[in-house]
């Protein structure tokens, strides 16, 4: 397809927006003016070919029907994108991307069907690259999706022919492409697609736990690889830069997260198929705890002079993030100093957590990130952990073979009172017992986050 | 220059800006980069529609409006939820005193 | 696509690549950049080589000499004066403590 | 020149290795490899050539002839860069890039008059960019050379046709750019050359005293885009590549230049054609000032409990780096708290100062940039000013006009005691007056710093 020098030169423009798009998403200051530019090039991008006379056809045909596509996309994806609760954006994200995926799998479908009988060697490749990670990426998020929305469970599932399967069809997978590359039949990149959605599901089932938002990221990953391939088949500079810039920088996050969860990637996708470590316990224990009602917490509270909260997932399930905020401001109106001390893995996904703090209007000066604040646990009066567990399980540092083993933690078991909000004995995300509970000086307040939450700022208010 | 040659040259290249761009993120923004990024490989969008557009073959186009609807909805889905997630960083302007402000707009 | 759209492409990416990458030098290490981007730059000794080596004549063989000459002045003088100054960037490990080190070394 | 795929792959090598040097450059621990993957780039990339076809050609014409050249100039460059001195760094960098410039316009007047006939309008419009804007580099480099080296006054010089000649040889290579678009000729070319030569000495007689590094750096920038022009008329993608980082990132580092020491680019190059105010005084003042012995200051030294030393561009010309080590040493091991005040532009070229204690071999932990130690200073007993003297000049603060003003500077007039060691009452590179000179709790100790600081040195030991 060669298309007309200003065409050229519009999709070169629209790369340069996805830059700057990317550029700005990496400061505060600047994210949301990135991400409209980012928004910006992508529509110029896909309206361009509305304007001019594509591969040699004289003008591009099926209009209508492809517009009412374009609608019907967009309704559903504004639809899902509102209606989302911040605690589900993992999921949405999963969810999005694997329809990004499964549409790039399609496109090189297609351009096989169309065109694959014209192709060089190289190009013929990249298609069943695109093809294959497509429909991985589709499967797996798919799979992602249901294990974070609770559709299924969040535990490993691995089962004895497993890595034989999952090795079987890798390589069934090579062997046809190496075939698609010498004859371009439409059937052979229908059966690369199926294989790629063996390979996805057989990818994500067997990571557990606390790992799926990695997951997630490679994924995304993944797909920008794809539509990069995608755009060399097409010639198509714009889906090139977009989705290798998508493709190398969401390798780098997914490194850079694994690396904030003291994990590296490979152990997180394979650890479960060596066996064992990643399945914790996961039911709750009967062990003897200290529990306290919201009056004992609020006097506690009430006399502290430094306080830092740790939010976790279950403060976000709870919605308690509004009543936390007035709490604090109770508090610290009295003249206690209080931060929330921000793990970076707390919630669902990396920065989660300031995502749902922000919308509570929490200020961000009250936000530490974990190694700014982690020294100050030892002065700490009383340390409020709100729906939170594995970011202070003490297991981290201590028991090697935990789940959680190797990531860095918030240092809570150094305060000198310990405070959890939660509803039961149950264990966090990676479903492994958390043994501060059951320290001397902590106090557990049971009850959903939301409702003990106002609870007690109704008993600090009235001390 | 052969043009598997400048197709090599334009990936590397993209590869850097790609990381180098991000290298600076605070783990605050991991998630709103990750669905910003996210959105923008829907721009596969317009591979579907050029696709879809040069095609008379029936089978072809059936799947090829299935691609577009899905592509429309990681793009346009993406940005919008990315936005959504960023309005809440922007929303917080710097005030006197943060322990003094009403405590409305608890939802 | 048209060869003039490749190469704007390949310097527009270059430029982003050149940017970020830098962006988060200190000023501690404004100098030895400074010298290293300089003998970088010395890469146009290539161009002066192929040039030179493909003409007959006379006079632009002595000015591609000229020109071959001060190319590798720059890139192999920026390269070894780079070199000299970040040398004493690594000599200094980390000591027990700075005040017990003996004087020595005073040129 | 088309060339087989093998050299272009080995070219997009090299250029990848010019990225990661200019990456490794930029962090400290990094530096010293980033340099050297950028060499190895640049050696094979020039290598190449001997073992292809170019351009049609059976063989390389005058392999020895060429090899001859290279050995010449690498020989000088050698020389040139082991026998410099760490003070004299600036020139030698203005050096290294004025004869890149001076190549690579040479290389686009062999260009032109190889193969100029051929050209489109789009690479004869980059010919003529390559040949003034290389010529420009050459010609102010060797200006900038000369006013560091001293050959010529480092004031601006500035005289009253200045602007109308400037101004009209910019307007003339603009024409004769037009020209050589519409009729390749050499004698155009030569022209453009010469005119670039003047447009390049006029840019920089007028830039003066405390400005000519900046100069250096946009020089340098401006080699690089001649180079990635240069690049684009040989259809050479590590020339682009290589020229383009180097364009980028030079304007980038001048622009954070320019803001450390607080003034704008346009304002640095034209500053002094507007006339006024860059012309400072330059002569020393008669006013009283309090001058002390060796002793008494050893002796200040010797009851102080924080010191913070501020050294300067004369600390580095008398080579006294060494002898002050040693003197925060024996302070240090006396108890003190001894810490050294980089400013960013003290020297003669951002990081300048860092070089040189480096080179003595200062610990890195005991140089503070100066948002770091700014607020330390009204906790000083004494602050040293060794060879130093606008970093610290109040005038950035409270004299607009200045030649200085609204640069950031050391706050050093905040200390309780100040100690100035200096040859004279002579300004500092800007050509001002410091009325910190003047204040009470000012001690000047007269004397060529590698000769008091040895004295000084002495003293403190036998106390
Ligand atoms: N953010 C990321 O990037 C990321 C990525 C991958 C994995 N993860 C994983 O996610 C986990 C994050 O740790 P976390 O400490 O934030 O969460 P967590 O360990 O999953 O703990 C959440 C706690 O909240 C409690 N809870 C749930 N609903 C509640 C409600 N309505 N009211 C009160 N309490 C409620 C739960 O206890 P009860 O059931 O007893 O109430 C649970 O102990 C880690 O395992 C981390 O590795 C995060
Ligand atoms: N680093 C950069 O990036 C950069 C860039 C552009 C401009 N500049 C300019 O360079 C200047 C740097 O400031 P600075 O404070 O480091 O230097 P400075 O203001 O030039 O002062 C140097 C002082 O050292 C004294 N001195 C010279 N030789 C000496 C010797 N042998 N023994 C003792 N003292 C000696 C001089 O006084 P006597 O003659 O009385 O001895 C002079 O007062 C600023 O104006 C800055 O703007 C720097």
């Amino acid at each position: 397809m060669i298309a007309p020098t200003w065409v050229q030169l519009v999709f070169l423009a629209c790369g340069v927006c996805f830059i700057l798009a990317l550029k700005g998403l990496s400061g505060p200051k600047t994210a949301r003016n990135g991400n409209l530019i980012g928004a910006a090039g992508a529509v110029i991008a896909v309206a361009v070919p509305f304007f001019y006379k594509p591969d040699g056809v004289d003008h591009l045909h099926h209009v209508p029907l492809i517009l009412a596509a374009i609608a019907i996309g967009t309704a559903g994806g504004v639809y899902g994108a509102r209606k989302v609760q911040m605690t589900q954006m993992p999921q949405m994200v999963a969810l999005f991307n694997g329809v990004g995926g499964g549409a790039a799998a399609l496109v090189a479908l297609l351009e096989l069907h169309e065109h694959g009988d014209l192709f060089d060697w190289f190009p013929l490749a990249a298609t069943a690259f695109t093809i294959v990670v497509g429909s991985v990426s589709f499967a797996g998020s798919v799979i992602t999706f249901a294990k974070l929305q609770e559709l299924m469970t969040s535990r490993p599932v691995v089962f004895p022919g497993l890595p034989v399967i999952f090795g079987g069809s890798f390589i069934a997978a090579a062997v046809l492409s190496v075939m698609l590359v010498n004859q371009p039949h439409l059937w052979i990149g229908v059966v690369l697609a199926l294989l790629g959605l063996v390979v996805g599901v057989l990818l994500v089932m067997p990571v557990g736990g606390a790992d799926v938002p990695i997951v997630i990221s490679l994924l995304n990953a993944f797909t920008g690889l794809t539509v990069a391939a995608g755009g060399y088949v097409l010639s198509n500079t714009v889906l090139l830069i977009g989705g290798t810039l998508v493709g190398a920088s969401g390798t780098f996050l997914t490194l850079l997260m694994a690396n904030a969860m003291g994990r590296s990637v490979a152990n997180i996708l394979f650890g479960a198929l060596k066996g064992g470590s990643t399945l914790g316990g996961g039911e709750a224990s009967d062990r003897p705890v200290k529990s306290a009602g919201p009056e004992d917490v609020a006097i506690m509270l009430n006399y502290a002079e430094r306080i830092i909260i740790v939010p976790g997932y279950g403060l976000a399930v709870a919605q308690a993030q509004h009543s936390l905020r007035e709490l604090v401001d109770v508090l610290s109106e009295r003249g206690a100093k209080v931060d929330y001390a921000i793990h970076p893995v707390a919630g669902r996904m990396p920065g989660h957590m300031n995502v749902l703090l922000a919308e509570a209007q929490v200020p961000y000066e009250q936000l530490k990130e974990m190694d700014e604040i982690n020294g100050d646990f030892k002065d700490a009066d009383v340390v409020l952990v709100v729906g939170a567990n594995d970011v202070v399980n003490p297991a981290a540092k201590t028991t090697p073979g935990a789940p959680i083993y190797g990531m860095p933690i918030l240092n809570a078991d150094e305060a000198k009172q310990v405070v959890f909000l939660k509803r039961s004995m149950r264990p966090g995300f990676a479903g492994i017992e958390n043994e501060l509970l059951f320290e001397p000086n902590t106090t557990l307040l049971f009850g959903d986050a939301k409702d003990t939450m106002s609870k007690l700022l109704n008993a600090v208010k009235a001390l | 220059m052969s043009v598997s040659v400048v197709w090599l040259t334009f990936f590397v290249l993209s590869v850097f800006v790609g990381i180098e761009v991000i290298s600076k993120v605070s783990s605050t923004l991991h998630t709103p980069l990750m669905s910003g990024a996210n959105a923008i490989h829907g721009i596969i969008l317009l591979g579907a529609v050029l696709v879809t557009g040069t095609t008379d073959n029936t089978f072809a186009l059936i799947v090829g409006l299935i691609a577009i609807v899905l592509a429309s909805v990681n793009m346009v889905g993406g940005f919008v939820v990315t936005d959504r997630m960023l309005q809440m960083f922007v929303r917080k302007k710097p005030k006197a005193d943060a322990a003094t402000q009403t405590p409305g707009d608890t939802k």
